[in-house]
């Protein structure tokens, strides 16, 4: 979608604000809700740096996580005490500023041009998918068949995941406890 | 230049939530804004300006298609990075259900049994 | 040439398979991981067949070549550490037959197993960085859970410590592998290396200090070793065996020597950052583990040490140093193992591992004794046994290499870890004799433990002339690989 | 976790989440035409799922697709797509796409990706119903199915 620059910028600030909130907020359920919120933006910008079936996920699987941790919040405390340790903050702002300035000098040799992408690659899956393996989606052909590999990896975190869960959920560890 | 310094404030945000709170939940807020910067980041790499979806519609023909559309490549990592991210996520929370059991709280202040 | 993806396969076949059938009856699922480890090691060594005739399998997933899909490479160097890692996994399988019978639910325990080791195979055999990355990712966060299999209030706490740092690490190798795919549109290594030849070298040194940064802190070295001696010491013995002996030397060592050797060969000078890295974190490692109170600490903080003996020996960079490298990982892996598996078998029994409540062992438990003596005295570097002929060589190539302090620390610190073993064995094992019966453990536990010690013992003749010429292909592959050759073919 | 939302919210969700529920099985199905897939049809069913769950709490979901069946089902969903790729051995290599590709825009295109899209959709969206289940469900122990979990205990304290 083609939208000027300025949305972009837009959107980039709201999703700081938000994280700000997310991160210094001291109640927690405040604190998960501007979370949602920088989801939902972050669903729409990629919708409009075209990856449509990145916002799907982004959004459904956003939405499942706040609901993961307000059901590990709810009947439990619901606020977050505001002293945070000293040693951490300042080591914290000396990397920051360390990087802010290697990242302002070196960002043309570190990063990429943003408009134009390294298509070297990209362009020959955009040929290939559609005529050999006759799929109109391009990212699913890439996600299920050329990196097909990567997927099963990726299913078994998933399962990983939810065995983690199912032995965290026991009722006690140790037999003789 | 701007995209990209945004993105890296939201990351340090993210890892300051991490590093700094004491609060297990925090915690877990700020690996999910990790998670989000690193995959607005992947994403932003494969941007090409005013660049269509990379799904093929009837009406495009193929040449246009392939000079217009996106690049494909890092939506298909982003897929596969978003549900790690959810899956350490759905770990942690319920990791900080059992510790919330054993201490009664979730501030790892009071929590500090283990020397360094 | 399908055997290559065997490992990943049975492993992730016998962890879906447990999960689906077996999952309730533990003696069920304990056999079925063991037999599908067992099917692992026999395809893993009738792979070997194929390697001694060409140089390298390379194999391409789905028939895509190499741009386009994923390909898998196994040659001389991942193949060493492939029938390491399969060699040790099937004897800790069987050692948790009985061990993890203290465990309410122990049929998930063989699922995070096997997951485990489908994760650390994916990451031998792939020559793709975000297919490195995913399994990565999936034998990390199986670790996570498994140092938490217990419950208790250390090991949620040590396991939350260990995912955090362990995310961090994980984040840092993703944003490594985003900068690749900005600049060079690719994610296949050997098609990263060829179009990075046109890149300037500037461009390139934050990705690679991205990836040092990432794997120093998969592998515990000094900066950022915090997370080792909880997470090592309050897992479960088999856990914290496969963590100490594999896991930290396959997702941190075996990743920086692919990574600083064979993809970014533009900087030769990064391996005096990893030397230096490895020289620090020994020598703090070793100084840690003199005052533990807890055998499994004092093993968790004596494996940073020993991993930065690897790191420091690789380092140095030339043909004994890989050679030293080679070797001391492979010693130090059966013998960290053999170690945790021991301290095991004392907590199976007498459910502490704390020293000064365990007394006179020599004669309570006779062959735990002898076995935790050989590997406490090979992992110091007694002549007979494995880690002396692999320091000696470090030794050997510091001097060749004119790092005489180097050299020396090298002699201090295995002085040192001479120094903490003995002690630890005078007071667990020989200390005042205490006229108790015979308690040792079953045999489930005696033989992994017997047959690691019998390796350990002849570990000398790998290096007879006959043996030697597979470790030099290795070190052929450490020294002058670089995955452009892939291309050409 | 009391019996579910106010009144108005329960007949809500009672209409809307079979519509969800079909949107979500059209992403997977025409994962390979339009935006979506197996990711995000399987999320997208799994909340429907969890629309149901918020709303009537969990006894009622969990009459209708209790741990027992989602686990299985969660299990046999990773199995499939791990068949679907082993299905390539038959070509000669390990994910290869044997099964003939149909026309570009036509439903039956792109050979195994309908079949991973189906086996994908069904794991992810079963295993993510059940992780957020266990999660809120820590209060309540359930016997009969043999998963029986940790019970909350009022004196936590």
């Amino acid at each position: 979608m083609a939208v000027n620059f300025g949305f972009h910028v837009f959107l980039l600030v709201m999703m700081i604000i938000g994280s700000l909130v997310a991160i210094f907020s001291r109640k927690l359920i405040s604190s998960l809700v501007s979370l949602g919120t920088v989801g939902m933006l972050l669903s729409i910008y990629f919708l409009i740096l075209g990856a449509p079936d990145i916002a799907i996920t982004q959004l459904v699987v956003e939405i499942l996580a706040l609901i993961i941790l307000l059901s590990a919040i709810t009947g439990r405390d619901v606020t977050a005490d505001m002293t945070t340790s000293k040693v951490y903050a300042f080591l914290f702002i000396f990397i920051f500023i360390v990087s802010i300035i290697t990242f302002i000098t070196y960002s043309n040799f570190i990063f990429p041009e943003f408009g134009n992408t390294n298509m070297r690659v990209g362009k020959e899956y955009l040929y290939l998918a559609p005529l050999k393996l006759k799929a109109a989606n391009v990212v699913t052909a890439i996600v299920l068949d050329f990196r097909g590999y990567d997927t099963i990896g990726e299913a078994t975190v998933i399962f990983t995941a939810i065995i983690g869960v199912m032995v965290l959920l026991r009722k006690k560890g140790k037999k003789d406890e | 230049m701007i995209i990209y310094l945004a993105i890296s404030i939201m990351f340090f945000i993210g890892i300051y939530g991490m590093m700094a709170k004491k609060n297990i939940i925090k915690m877990i807020i700020g690996v999910n804004i990790i998670g989000y910067a690193v995959n607005l980041f992947f994403i932003v790499l494969g941007y090409k300006n005013n660049g269509i979806q990379p799904i093929l519609v009837p009406g495009v023909s193929i040449e246009e298609f392939v000079e217009k559309a996106v690049n494909p490549i890092p939506q298909a990592l982003v897929l596969t990075s978003i549900v790690i991210d959810l899956s350490t996520i759905c770990f942690l929370a319920a990791l900080s259900i059992r510790i919330y059991e054993k201490y009664g709280t979730f501030d790892l202040e009071k929590i500090r049994r283990l020397k360094g | 040439m399908n055997l290559i993806i065997f490992p990943v396969i049975f492993y992730l076949l016998s962890s879906f398979l447990i999960a689906l059938l077996w999952k309730e009856d533990e003696k069920l699922s304990g056999i079925a991981c063991l037999s599908f480890s067992i099917l692992t090691l026999i395809s893993i060594i009738s792979l070997g067949k194929h390697l001694i005739l060409n140089e390298r399998i390379v194999y391409f997933v789905g028939n895509w070549r190499i741009p386009y899909g994923i390909t898998l490479m196994v040659d001389a160097l991942s193949y060493i550490f492939l029938l390491v890692l399969n060699f040790i996994l099937p004897i800790i399988c069987w050692f948790s037959l009985t061990y993890i019978e203290k465990y309410t639910k122990s049929g998930y325990f063989y699922i995070l197993f096997s997951l485990i080791s489908a994760g650390l195979n994916g990451i031998l055999i792939s020559m793709d960085f975000f297919n490195i990355y995913v399994f990565l990712e999936l034998s990390s966060l199986a670790s996570y859970i498994l140092v938490a299999f217990g419950l208790r209030t250390e090991e949620l706490e040590a396991s939350l410590k260990y995912t955090m740092i362990g995310f961090i690490g994980s984040t840092l190798i993703l944003i490594g592998i985003g900068l690749i795919l900005g600049k060079t549109g690719t994610l296949n290594i050997a098609d990263f290396m060829s179009a990075a030849m046109s890149l300037k070298k500037v461009q390139l040194w934050f990705i690679l200090g991205l990836f040092i940064a990432g794997f120093a802190l998969k592998s515990a070295l000094f900066p950022f070793h915090f997370w080792l001696p909880d997470a090592h010491s309050l897992a479960p013995s088999p856990v914290s065996a496969m963590l100490s002996g594999l896991f930290i030397k396959i997702t941190g060592f075996y990743l920086l020597i692919r990574f600083v050797s064979n993809v970014f060969i533009m900087f030769p000078e990064s391996k005096i950052i990893l030397m230096g890295l490895g020289l620090v974190s020994m020598i703090f490692g070793a100084l840690m583990a003199i005052d533990q109170i807890d055998i499994k600490r004092t093993y968790a903080y004596s494996s940073i040490s020993q991993i930065g003996y690897c790191v420091l020996a690789f380092g140095i960079g030339t043909y004994y140093g890989y050679l030293g490298a080679i070797l001391h990982f492979i010693y130090h892996s059966f013998s960290k193992t053999l170690l945790f598996l021991n301290s095991g078998a004392i907590e199976y029994r007498y459910k502490t591992t704390k020293i000064e409540e365990l007394k006179g062992l020599q004669d309570k438990m006779p062959y735990t004794t002898t076995t935790g003596s050989i590997g406490m005295l090979s992992i110091s570097g007694i002549p007979p046994f494995g880690c002396f002929w692999s320091k000696i060589i470090i030794i050997i190539a510091a001097i060749k290499s004119f790092y005489y302090g180097i050299a020396f620390i090298c002699v201090i610190v295995s002085i040192i870890t001479l120094g903490y073993f003995l002690k630890l064995q005078r007071n667990i094992f020989y200390s005042k004799k205490e006229m108790g019966k015979n308690e040792e453990v079953n045999l489930n536990l005696l033989m992994p433990m017997v047959l690691l010690s019998v390796i350990i013992f002849f570990s000398g003749l790998i290096l007879i002339p006959e043996l030697k010429i597979y470790l030099d292909k290795a070190i052929d592959v450490m020294q002058n690989f670089s995955y452009i050759e892939i291309m050409e073919k | 976790m009391n019996k579910g939302m106010s009144e108005i919210v329960k007949t809500i969700s009672k209409i809307v989440s079979p519509f969800i529920i079909i949107f979500g099985i059209s992403v997977i199905f025409y994962g390979h035409l339009t935006p979506g897939g197996g990711f995000p049809g399987g999320v997208i069913i799994s909340a429907s799922f969890v629309i149901l769950l918020l709303a009537y709490g969990k006894e009622k979901i969990l009459s209708k697709l209790s741990l027992y069946k989602s686990d299985i089902l969660h299990d046999i969903g990773a199995l499939m797509f791990l068949s679907v790729a082993l299905a390539g051995f038959i070509g000669g290599t390990f994910f290869l796409n044997i099964f003939d590709k149909g026309k570009l825009f036509s439903l039956w295109s792109g050979g195994n990706l309908i079949f991973s899209n189906i086996a994908i959709g069904l794991k992810v969206g079963t295993s993510l119903f059940l992780g957020i289940i266990l999660l809120s469900m820590v209060r309540i122990v359930y016997k009969e199915n043999k998963i029986e979990f940790y019970e909350k205990k009022e004196d936590i304290k």
